[in-house]
């Protein structure tokens, strides 16, 4: 299990392949494997976004974080889980998030990357602000994670 | 001993500081922190709190050498 | 959006890295990928599995997953989306599946991707046969992918 | 013209044979080509079947140059 912040532009893939291989001893027994990568979008309520820069509380956003990923593994057994979420300044298409789950169950490790991700958003305290083409501005909400009618 | 008070993001802005301390003279409550700081306004409702890294609410006890923490709705992920 | 079937074992995450390479225009205007790798386990039903075959039926399989794919995607309009399956031997820790799906709306990223995977699971024409210490056996059907009272 | 018959898995084994082609003699229906190669017996429910690639029921109706397909429920993924 790793929880990681990070400061400088990272590579989900290779992340995850350096993660697994450090795991391996697990490769044989999971069986699924559901992951969610964030990245920054181009452009964000009709006007096209230059770059974003992520505030966090150091200390208080590992705990939160670490909060949610106990609690999901009280309800979705999981056997592993991989979350880094970037702060600092973002460039339009780097990562943002990346949450991998493995278990033998694949709906254990689909439903635990969801509801990691859905509480990471609700609850870890991060705040994005967005460099539009002029001025600047904070998101003000993070919008539903389900479709309704769905 | 005193009370550390933090602000981020948005409220951090608006506060024009990202913290302080003040002397935890008649503050029983996070809702009295917040009073301190802010010349005796109520805690508005879209504005979080935490003391000591954990979520809190207005009501939440506060004590010497606590660190008491407001900011806007997370938008991290 | 690319369906493939896979006679050899291939790396899920350098298949996502090269996919992505080639869609690249789309890097900042997606946001949300939710993805999942299913690979074959060392065990089941309590015994050790040496080996697996996979079983396809050529066409039908193909057009089932097509089928399943332009279903997903009427319901969760997703941006892009890729499934590679493997067919023939494959070994403890094997890649059998990896469905990814990019989209701008997480929630729609996760439920496409997971009733893709549910619809595979029930509708494409695929059979596993184990190979265990003593004799074969083939798998007689699959189990359910939701988590019971969750 | 004949209508080609296509067993997978299990049931590919059982049969002692991965295909077949049938005169489309009295072969109304998927129900009436699994009597022809099966001596008679329904189609079991726990048996399932497709059409030219598409999945079927056993009162699909089959005609001359298609492809009728049996097999055991699928376990890919």
């Amino acid at each position: 299990m790793r929880i990681e912040l990070r400061a400088t532009a990272f590579d989900p893939l290779a992340e995850l392949a350096g993660y697994q291989a450090e795991t391996a001893v697990l490769a044989g027994s999971f069986g699924a494997t559901a992951l969610f990568i964030g990245t920054m979008r181009d452009s964000n309520e009709g006007q096209s976004v230059r770059k974003m820069t992520l505030e966090h509380y150091p200390g208080m956003t590992e705990r939160q974080l670490q909060n949610i990923v106990e609690e999901s593994r009280k309800h979705w057994p999981f056997d592993d889980v991989l979350v880094i979420h970037r702060v600092g300044e973002l460039l339009p298409a780097d990562p943002i998030v990346l949450i991998a789950v493995w278990s033998s169950h694949r709906g254990i490790a689909f439903d635990a990357c969801r509801h990691i991700l859905e509480a990471l958003k609700h609850r870890a305290p991060f705040w994005k602000k967005e460099a539009l083409e002029h001025g600047e501005r904070w998101v003000e909400t993070n919008t539903s994670g389900y479709v309704s009618g769905s | 001993m005193t009370i550390r008070v933090r602000y981020f993001a948005s409220l951090r802005e608006r506060m024009g500081r990202a913290d302080e301390e003040l002397v935890p003279e008649n503050l029983a409550s996070v809702a009295d922190v917040w009073k301190a700081v802010c010349e005796g306004q109520p805690l508005p409702e879209n504005i979080l709190c935490a003391v000591n890294m954990e979520y809190a609410h207005a009501d939440t006890a506060v004590k010497d050498g606590d660190e008491v923490a407001f900011f806007p709705p997370v938008t991290g992920g």
